[in-house]
This record gives C-alpha cells, structure tokens and sequence, in this order.
C-alpha cells in the first residue's frame, strides 16, 4: 500500500510529550473552534464590500467555505509551532492566533497593520504567533516552511511547521522539492493541501491527471491521508496525528483536504467577478458548509444552543466592526515609512548610498 | 483606417490574427485573455498547470521543432519560477548551438506597479532580461503599438519577450486596421522638441507627453523618446535626440539601479559627439529602490509622477546657471 | 499496484504502426549496437587524456560505463524522434547518430564543430539527427524534450521524444513538473533515468530517502518500470515498449535504468580526479561492464567471433583517430565568429544597436 | 601578522571561522570545499539534494527562525532554478512584512568566465541582482578581501549575496591573521592616481592594477577603485575619485547593458559636481554582448584584457584633443 495511512502510524503520545507545554491539545475544545471559523468567515465576507467600496485596494482571495481546514489544523498546534499560508491567507492567519484589528489595518494600508501597511493581503504574517507569512507565489511558501521545520529539527525544542497550499500548487516545482528533501531529512513539517478542486479558474484536471493528490506522497515515502476538509474534527484529527508524528521526530506528512471555495478566485477591482462554476457543483458544496456541520454537530450534542451559536455571531460581527473601526482610525503611513525597512538597522541604506533619489 | 481599442483587446486582437495566419502559432499559458479556446481549440490554445518552468521550457522546446509558441507567464512576477528556461537556456540557446536553429518563441507578461498588488506583483524587471544577451524585448506604450509589436515579435525567429504594462491594460487608442506592424528595434519620437530629451518607457511615455504638453505652455519644448523595443535597442534615435537638445531626463519605474534607465545614461555619455553636446547632468526619474509598497500613499511616493517628471526636467534646463540640481 | 509496469501496458505494435517508415525496429541488430558501445567508450576514454593534454577545455563528464542505456535507448528511435541529453552527453550524441568528427572538433573548440566552437561538451547538438542538445543543467532538458513531444503530439507524424537524465535531476522541480505535464497531456515522451547511483560526488542517498525512482512516476499516474541499465538489450525491450506506447498516443512513461559510472564525475582541469567511492563498489559494477555483457552474449551465440569483436575494437579506435585528426585540422573560429549566432539573421545584433562594443 | 592563502582558503576559513564563532550559523549546499562536515557535524554543514528552490527557501526559513544559513548554490548559474525564492522571496520579505524580523542568510556562489565552461557555466549577472531593492552583494578581488567581506556577509542580518569569481580561485595573497572583517559598502582605492580613474571589479581589479603600473611606466597615474560591495555601492569613493581625475573607464566581465559598469557610469554622470568634473566619455570596458562562447580564442576575444583596459584609458585620456576615441 503505496499511501500511508496516518491513523496507522499514529502511536498514542508518549507521557513526556504530553506533558510538554509545546504540546496540542489531545481532544480540542470545539467551541472556539467553531467561534474562529465564523470568524473568518465573517472577515472574509466583509473584505468583499470592503474591497468593492475601495477601503481595501489590490487583490483579495476570500477564504469563505474552507475555514475548517485553517482551524481544524491550527487547533493541533501550539503558538510556538509555524504556518506558512498561501495568496488566500486570512483564515490561516486568523487560525493560528493573529489579530484581525492589525489584519484588518494591514488590509486598509494602514500604519497599525501587520507590515505597517506594506504588505497587503498577500504578504500578512505576524511572527509573535508563528505565522509567517501569507505569499503571493504559488507553491513558494512551502521552501519558508521547510525552513522553519530545519530550524525546529536543529533547536530541537519539538516544534513543527505546516505549510498550507492548494490544489494547484501541486503543479509547481517547488512542491516537489520541499516534499523530497522533508521526507529525506525527516523534517517536522506537515504539508496541508487544500484542495478546492480549482487552481485559480482552472477546474484541477487542468493541473493533474491524477486529481488525488494524497498520491503524490507516496513516491516520495511520506504518509498522506486524504480527508473531508470541510469537518473541521476530522481536520483536526488528521492534522494531530501529523503533527504529533512530526514532534516526535518521525518525519513530515501531507494531509489533503477536500473543500471547496464559495466565492470568486480573487477581485482585483471593485467590481466583483462573475461566478465561472457550475452552479449545480457550487450548490452542492454549500450544502456541505463546514461551520453549518459543526454548529449542528455541537447543537446535537447540546454542546451549543442556538442562543449561544447566535450570540456567538454577534460576537464576531462586533469583532469585525471593531476591526474596521481600529482600522479606520489607524492613519496611513508617512513618506518617511518609504524608505525603512528594506535593511535591518546594521546596515545603510542602498538607496541613499547610491544617491539616486530625490528625498 | 482605425479603430479604438484598449491596449488589452490590442494584444488579444494580434494573437488572434497571428494565430490565423501560422497554424504554427500555438499559445500555452495557466489563463487566456480573449477567446483563445473557443477560437482556436484545446490544442492549440494550451491551458497549462501552474508549472511556469515546464510550460516555458515547452515553448522553447516546441519552437526548436517548428513551432511558434506564445508562452503567457500573465506577471512576470511568475517567470521568476522559469528563470532556468529563460536565462539558462532559452538566452543562450541559439548561440550556444552554434546557431544550428532557430527558436521564435514569445514569451509575454504583465509588469508594472500603480494597483495596490504589493512587492511581488509590481515589478519591472526588464532590465534583468536586457543583461542577457539572446533575447529581444518590448516594451509597448499604447495600443497600437502593442498590437504592431507583439505580431512583430511572433512572426520574429528569436525569443522575444513581451512586456505589457498592468496599468496601461484598459488605455484606449486608436490602432490602425489591417496587418498593423511595428517593427522591432525602432524608437518612435513621439513628440518632438528642442530643449530637452526625455526617453520614457511603457506606462510612463503618457505621462512624460502630459508633463511635455503642460510645460510647453511655459515655453519649454520637450522631445519624447518612446524606445518601444529594449532589445534591439535604438540607441541612435536616443542619440540623435540628445545631441540635439543637449540634455536627458530618463523616466521608468523600475528602480534606478542597473535599470534600462541606467543603460540609457551609459549610452548616452559614452558616445563622445553625444557626451560633448550634453549639458546637464542625466536625471533618472525611477522607482524608489525599494520593493514597491502596498499602501497606496506609499506606493505613489514609490512610482514616478507627473511632479518628478517636470521637476526633474526643469532642474536639467537650468543646470548649472540656476545652480537647483541635487549634488 | 501503483507502478505500471511498461510489459504489461505494450500491446502488439498494430499492421500500420509496423508499416510507418518512423517506427523503430521491432527486433534490433545487436551488431550496430555493440558497435555503438564500443565506439562511445572509446571517445570518452580518449577525451580523459585529451582533456588532460589540454586539447580539449572546460569540463568533461565521461559516460564509460552507461553505455547500454544511450544505446539501447535509441535502437528503439528512428531518426525523425527527437532527444535531449545532459552534461554527461557524449553517449547519447553518438547513439542518436551524430558524426564523432563534428563532435571532436566542437570539444576541440573548432569551427567544423557541431556549434562552431561556441558550445562545447555540454552543449553538443545535431538537430539533423534529432539531438537536441546536452545541456549544463540538471533537468534543464526536460522540459525542452517535452516542448518536442507537443509539437510531435501537434504534428501527429507519430513521432516521440526521449528525456535523459540522471537519478540527480530526480530531485529538481523541474523533472516534477515535466512528468506532471507531459502525463496531463498524454505526450509522446520518454522520460529515461539513468540512476548511476551519485548525483556529482554525492551517494543518491544524498538526493532521495525513496532511492527507488520508478517509483515517483506512479504519483502521475504514469507507468514506470526499473531495469538493469547495463544489459543493452533489455534497455532496448523497455524503451520500445515505452516509445510504442508514446506513439500510439497512449502518453508518457519512465525508465529507470540502473546503472554506474567507470569514471570521475568530472574533470575540470588537466589533473584525473582522485575517485571517491567504495572500490569494492566500483570493481563490481565494472565486472558488470555492459560491453562485456552484450559481447559475450553474441560471442556465445554466434553472432560474433572474437577476430569480429577485435576488428571491432581496432576500427572504433580509427574511428576515433580520425575524429582527432579531423578535429586537428580544423581550424579555431575567427574573431568575426564572436557576434554571429546569438539572433536568427532576421534581426540586427543587439550590441551593434546598442553600440558597446569594440568591435 | 598575515600568511599567505589562496581565494578558494580564505573563503573556507571565514566559513569555518564563523561557523566555530557562532553556533546558530548553519550550511547547506549540495557540496562543500574545505572540510565542512568533519569539522561541524551534518547537522550543521547539511548536503542537499539538488534542489536549489527548496534549499534557497529553506535558507531563508530557517534565517527567519533564528538561524544564519549560509546557503551554497555553487555555480550562480544553478542558482536562477531558484529564482523565486530569491527575487520574489529573499529580496522583498523584510520589507513586505514591515521589518517584524529579520533574515540573516548568506548566499554564496561563483561567477565569470575564462575557464572553457561555455555559456551556461561562465555568467556574471550580479547587476540582475543589484536591480532588486532588498539584498546586499559582495564581490571581493583578492583572498584578504574575500575572508572579510564574507565574514561581514555572514553576521550581516540581511540577506547577502555573495560572487566569488572562479578566475580568482587559486589566487594567492597575504589574509591577515586573526578576525580579519572587512565592512560591507567601502570600496577599497587599490591604487591612487591622478589621471583617470579606473573602477574595476573581481577578477578585473588586478587586471586594472596591471595595467596601471605598465602605464605608469609611461607617466600616467591611474587610479583603482575596487568596489567590494556593489550593494550597498560605496558611491561617494568613486564620485570623489572621478572628481579629482576628470576621467572614468569600467572594467567588468559581465556584458554592459544594464550592468554594473552601467550603474556607475550613471550615478557619475547624474551628479552634478562629478559631471562637471567629467573631461571625457565614460568607457565601459566589459564582456562583449553575447553569451561567453567555449571556444577559447572566442572566449578570450568575449572578454575585457589588459590591451582593452588599456586602450580605453589611452581613449579618455586623448579625449577630446587627439579625436583617437570611437563615436
Ligand atoms: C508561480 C505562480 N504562478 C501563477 C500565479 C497566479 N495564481 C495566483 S493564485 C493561482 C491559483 C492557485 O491555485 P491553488 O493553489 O489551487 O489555490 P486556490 O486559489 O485554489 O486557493 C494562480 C495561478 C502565482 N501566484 N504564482
Ligand atoms: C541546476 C543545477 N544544479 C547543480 C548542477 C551541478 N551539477 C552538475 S552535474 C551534477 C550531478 C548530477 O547528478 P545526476 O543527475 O545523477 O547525473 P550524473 O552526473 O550522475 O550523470 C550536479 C550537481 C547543475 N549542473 N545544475
Ligand atoms: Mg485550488
Ligand atoms: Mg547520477
């Protein structure tokens, strides 16, 4: 059997590692699970208006549909362990513990946001909770992770990394390598394809042959598994047994999770772009929507009550609002803001050594 | 005869007539403009995986068997993933081969800042592929252009890469009708005057006419110099024009150093009749050397405008009596 | 059984098929090939002292040892397939039949060389004979075999193209995304590995924790098979299978031939590099000399005498003797060589336009 | 206190110096010189696959995770599969994340020609490198120079590229004893003059030194400057230097369009005080625009010699009196 099975290799974790304060939670709490995917999905169904009414300039890539993936995986992680996102990063962001006032300021170019405003949607990252970083390359955050992986392996402080990326990713070079070299080195990585069945506007057999994408794993001898990724337990469940794998010094695996974006690819104007697929597809994929799954799954449970999944989404309304207010009231940089931060301070700046400019 | 068109129908409208023209003509790229699948079907209107190595190398390889492939890399951003095929192989290639055969691939993208996309979606790293020697390049400014070169390049037995401004996407312009080409290595004046040069590129030749027409109802006759093609370069228009105004401002917006900005100086001072006509100290209005900045007051600072542009021409006309010029 | 196996996938060649003057021979002349064999290790043990005696410059990166698999390999071509080689190209030059006089005199750097002088051992090429070229880069030829492929797919003359590479340029993103491709496509392609077991000085353990390479391809849902690369003809049964199934539109697939390398990797200066491997390892590969092998199968069966295989020996050598003396006397490019080549005519020369240079 | 040592040594001794200095300073490349992994261990000195992406990445990852890679990609050659990761990755992170961390790697490889290796293998594209806003670049001339800059290069919190020309390899010179750091941005005047001034880089700084001292013979008074770090580009060493000879030739392998030898010429030019100051064209001695052939009487003839070196500083030096310069 060419694919690995992580249920297989996950053995049960060991009293040390339990005790450690590295370690993920063995049974999550679902609550704030399900209280951050609303989350996302409530700030990534307003960057929509907001990008339309011109607050929010360039691209946007909206996350609404998959948030199970970014929080079921997150939640098997603790904040010292890193993530590399991807061009739709707010929900990876979100996930793993960033603050959507500084997102939602970074959104508006403001000087409060994560990169003081440079960065923009494609480039967020906020390093105090181990994100590194949204990337606007297709397949390129997967090398960064790597990275971070080898620093963990060498600090042996049983951290992970996990890069997340698409379908279309797999397509890429840099997929390869960063998947041939983990495995050979045994990095701490774990590899999380969401595979959303689209690579920009391409349907994925534009990209693959072989659309299963848990294959690909084996023939580089890494365990993969290929999941719901619109059950946020299952996510979780599958991204433990990886990442508990991964601390333990046994090496990266990849975890493909099958969901499914409800909106456009991206919008990169105010208008916002017709819809390119089937509406029969997209219907169906809404009705597999994975906060509606986990709600009722909690509702049932009577772990919830409508009144608290209510409350809960006024909540994040308020959070948002909140966000766009702190956002609003941040002031945009100054022209001085130019010029800082190409260099770490040890150095002058190419610009002014070269003379060419006019400040 | 002409019609208007937007610089983007422009470039679809030249595929499409190269495309009916060659049945050797084939296009690869992850994303089509236009009606490229409907018009000429799967198979010659190749939808590539997101494989920017591969699908260049293809096209290169293709062309060493026959064919004409446009290769889309959409930003150029993307080609940084193909950098292998491009500056390893496909510059080199011909020359290395002994020029036993020919490669006419184009390949095209987007470049260029001005959108709010971020650091790596605005870039203008022409002169990256102007070091190399074995490719061609173009650099459209309108419309027209854009549709008389991009069928120059197809039809070109070279690889040739195409450089299409983002912002200039939705310019609209007159374009001629009919087989409409412009060959390549040929600068356009496209408007003349007497006191200073100034050689703009892509996006930025509209801005440099509007600071030419501005400053000429102040009595200051300003010569644009549209190069259109960076490689072959027509360094003697470029010349010519310096050594008739005596004096050179050079307006793009990517960064100063080593840009096609700092080979067009270069040209300029080391040509002796040129050096001793010039007056005035060169002036680049470039991008600021940083990685162009998402916020959008950042990024204005970033990009050249219209005030740089003039400021810069007005600091050249006084030099030295005004004693105004930066030192 | 995740790796096809090419044997069970080659169905009889069809009537038509066997009557296309482009199809390969269904059973091959061993003769030609041992010829083949014997011809290609003598140029390449010669080029060692030539390169040692400063007559040849640069790098060169001999192929004793491989040579069953460049020949094997293109007894199952015809003229009008098309290949692509690597740095270590000299094998697969003579075995798609390019002329070793014009291959002397490029490595001697002289105008009647395939590249006037320009190019060198890595860069040999014979367009004529459907050689498109070493190339310096590992993995830089695949994609360019695959660009052949769609144009011999486009074409539909039924011709194939044929990838060389090493278990090296298994680990390069661009090998990944030529094999992803090439598969989506259903090219005509024949992706050749020659796993000799180092990639440069590095044991392939060094590259892959998967040593196996055939087994990658079953991720692209492209069958594989793994061979010893030292038996001539068995190279020869798997890459007729493998090209018969590309030119019957049924795509791509992957070999991998084991195999060793007799020599240095490469040798940059006039000094033999000292060797590096195991010598146990090294004489028993060397008693597995393909040469011997196919020589001593046909002596047994008669196809041979020994006064034939020493007539054999005696004429690769003139052979080869000619090549220098061809070489020798021709003469070193011009100075006007300089400039010309680098654009088709149709073209003024860039650096005329732009008037640097001395010139 | 010094010994002698040759380039190839003294770069190893600033490795394993640095590596011995701090344990945080990790290398991985897909082959070492000098005894890397007997002395640290391969932990710390990692071979790789031949993966430049993913190992250039992973330098840059692991940078951000408190580590200092230095990350060997060989031939600069290998180094464009992995472009990437260094135009869109390395190049811009710091300044996209608004400065939230740093990212302390080192980029090591070799570059320029003279060896028979043919195109591929005999490139010099630091100016592509230079273009880009956000990496520093050494390029040392001698062994002295090579330990310390590649040293500073390593504790350097920026990403650092850093050329070493294969030319250079076996050269042997004197490398002080000891913690010998040389900073990055001072360029070096490795001979005064007062006639003309000679800008050179790499491999080409003796070649001007040689030169010089022949002409000197003659009574002409050439000054060297030798750069050392293109970025950040010691300018005021070279505008004072041009200044004070009135005259400037640019000595570098690399082809001149849109090079180093571009970028210098341009910054003397704009500058109004050097420009004043300037007698005579600028001469761009550089490698001829095209791919470096194998061929060695074409590879010689591709590529700046002492004759070229010398003809050019007789050029500026006769202009504009003995009308002996080209136009
Ligand atoms: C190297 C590269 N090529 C192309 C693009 C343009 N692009 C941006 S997103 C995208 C689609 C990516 O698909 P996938 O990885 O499946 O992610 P999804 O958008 O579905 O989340 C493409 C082609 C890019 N950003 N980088
Ligand atoms: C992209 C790239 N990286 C590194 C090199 C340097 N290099 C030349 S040959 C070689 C080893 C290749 O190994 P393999 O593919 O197994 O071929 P072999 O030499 O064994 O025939 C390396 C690393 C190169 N030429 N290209
Ligand atoms: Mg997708
Ligand atoms: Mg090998």
């Amino acid at each position: 059997m060419p694919i690995g099975k992580l249920e297989s290799i996950t053995a049960p974790a060991r009293a040390t590692a339990r005790e450690s304060p590295l370690m993920p939670r063995e049974v999550p709490d679902p609550l704030p699970m399900l209280r951050q995917m609303l989350l996302i999905r409530e700030f990534d169904e307003r960057i929509i208006g907001l990008r339309a009414g011109g607050d929010i300039y360039g691209a946007i890539h909206p996350y609404v549909g998959q948030e199970a993936v970014a929080v079921g995986v997150c939640a098997a992680l603790t904040r010292a362990d890193r993530v590399t996102s991807t061009h739709r990063g707010h929900g990876h962001c979100i996930a793993k513990g960033a603050d959507i006032k500084r997102m939602m300021a970074e959104l508006f170019g403001r000087i409060d946001g994560y990169c003081k405003g440079k960065g923009g949607s494609m480039h967020i990252a906020d390093f105090s909770v181990g994100m590194l970083g949204a990337n606007g390359i297709v397949a390129g955050g997967l090398p960064l992770a790597a990275g971070a992986a080898l620093a963990a392996q060498l600090d042996g402080k049983r951290q992970v990394a996990v890069c997340f990326f698409g379908d279309g990713a797999v397509a890429e070079g840099e997929f390869h390598e960063t998947l041939n070299i983990s495995a050979l080195w045994s990095l701490p990585l774990v590899f999380v394809c969401e595979n959303n069945l689209y690579g920009g506007s391409s349907p994925i057999d534009v990209q693959h042959r072989t659309t299963d994408i848990a294959v690909r794993a084996a023939g580089y001898g890494m365990p993969a598994v290929s999941i719901d990724g619109n059950d946020a337990m299952a996510v979780f469940e599958a991204a433990r047994a990886a990442v508990d794998r991964a601390r333990e010094g046994d090496g990266p695996s990849l975890i493909e999770c099958r969901t499914y974006r409800w909106h456009f690819h991206n919008m990169l104007r105010a208008t916002i772009p017709a819809e390119t697929r089937p509406s029969t597809e997209l219907a169906a994929w809404r009705a597999r929507d994975p906060i509606a799954r986990l709600a009722s799954a909690l509702l049932s449970r009577r772990t919830l009550t409508e009144e608290g999944l209510t409350a809960m989404r006024m909540q994040v309304r308020g959070d948002v609002d909140e966000a766009i207010a702190f956002a609003q009231a941040s002031p945009f940089p100054g022209r001085e803001a130019l010029l800082e931060d190409v260099f770490a301070a040890s150095c002058c700046h190419p610009a002014r050594a070269c003379g060419t400019h006019d400040e | 005869m002409s019609r208007s068109l937007s610089f983007a129908q422009a470039l679809d409208e030249a595929i499409a007539e190269e495309m009916r023209r060659d049945p050797k003509v084939i296009a690869l790229g992850t994303e089509f403009t236009g009606k490229l699948v409907q018009q000429f079907g799967p198979q010659r209107a190749r939808l590539t995986p997101i494989s920017e190595a591969a699908f260049t190398g293809m096209g290169l390889g293709a062309a060493a068997c026959g064919y004409r492939p446009i290769v889309n890399w959409r930003s150029v951003t993307f080609s940084f993933v193909a950098m292998d095929q491009i500056v390893n192989q496909a510059s080199k290639i011909r020359y290395m081969l002994g020029g036993q055969a020919d490669f006419p691939v184009t390949f095209r993208c987007t470049s260029g800042g001005g959108l709010g996309l971020a650091a790596q979606h605005s870039q203008s790293p022409y002169s990256i592929w102007m070091h190399l020697a074995g490719l061609k390049i173009i650099l459209p400014s309108n419309p027209a252009d854009a549709k008389g070169l991009l069928k120059s390049a197809i039809r070109d037995d070279n690889p040739v890469v195409s450089f299409e401004c983002v912002r200039l996407n939705d310019a609209i312009a007159a374009v001629p009708e009919g087989d409409h080409l412009v060959p390549l290595g040929v600068a356009a004046i496209k408007r003349s005057g007497t006191d200073v040069s100034v050689v703009a590129l892509g996006y930025y030749v509209q801005e440099a006419l509007a600071v030419a027409q501005a400053l000429a109802r102040r009595g200051i006759s300003v010569e644009v110099v549209d190069p259109r093609t960076l490689v072959p370069l027509d360094v003697s228009t470029i010349r010519d024009s310096v050594r008739k105004t005596g004096r050179l401002v050079v307006v793009d917006e990517a960064p100063p150093t080593c840009s096609a900005a700092a080979e067009i100086t270069a040209l300029v001072v080391e040509d002796a009749a040129t050096f001793r006509a010039l007056r005035a100290p060169v002036e680049r209005v470039c991008g600021i050397g940083v990685p162009i900045p998402y916020s959008p007051p950042l990024e204005r600072a970033a990009l050249p405008d219209r005030e740089r542009i003039e400021a810069a021409i007005l600091r050249v006309l006084h030099e030295p009596a005004s004693g105004s010029t930066r030192s």
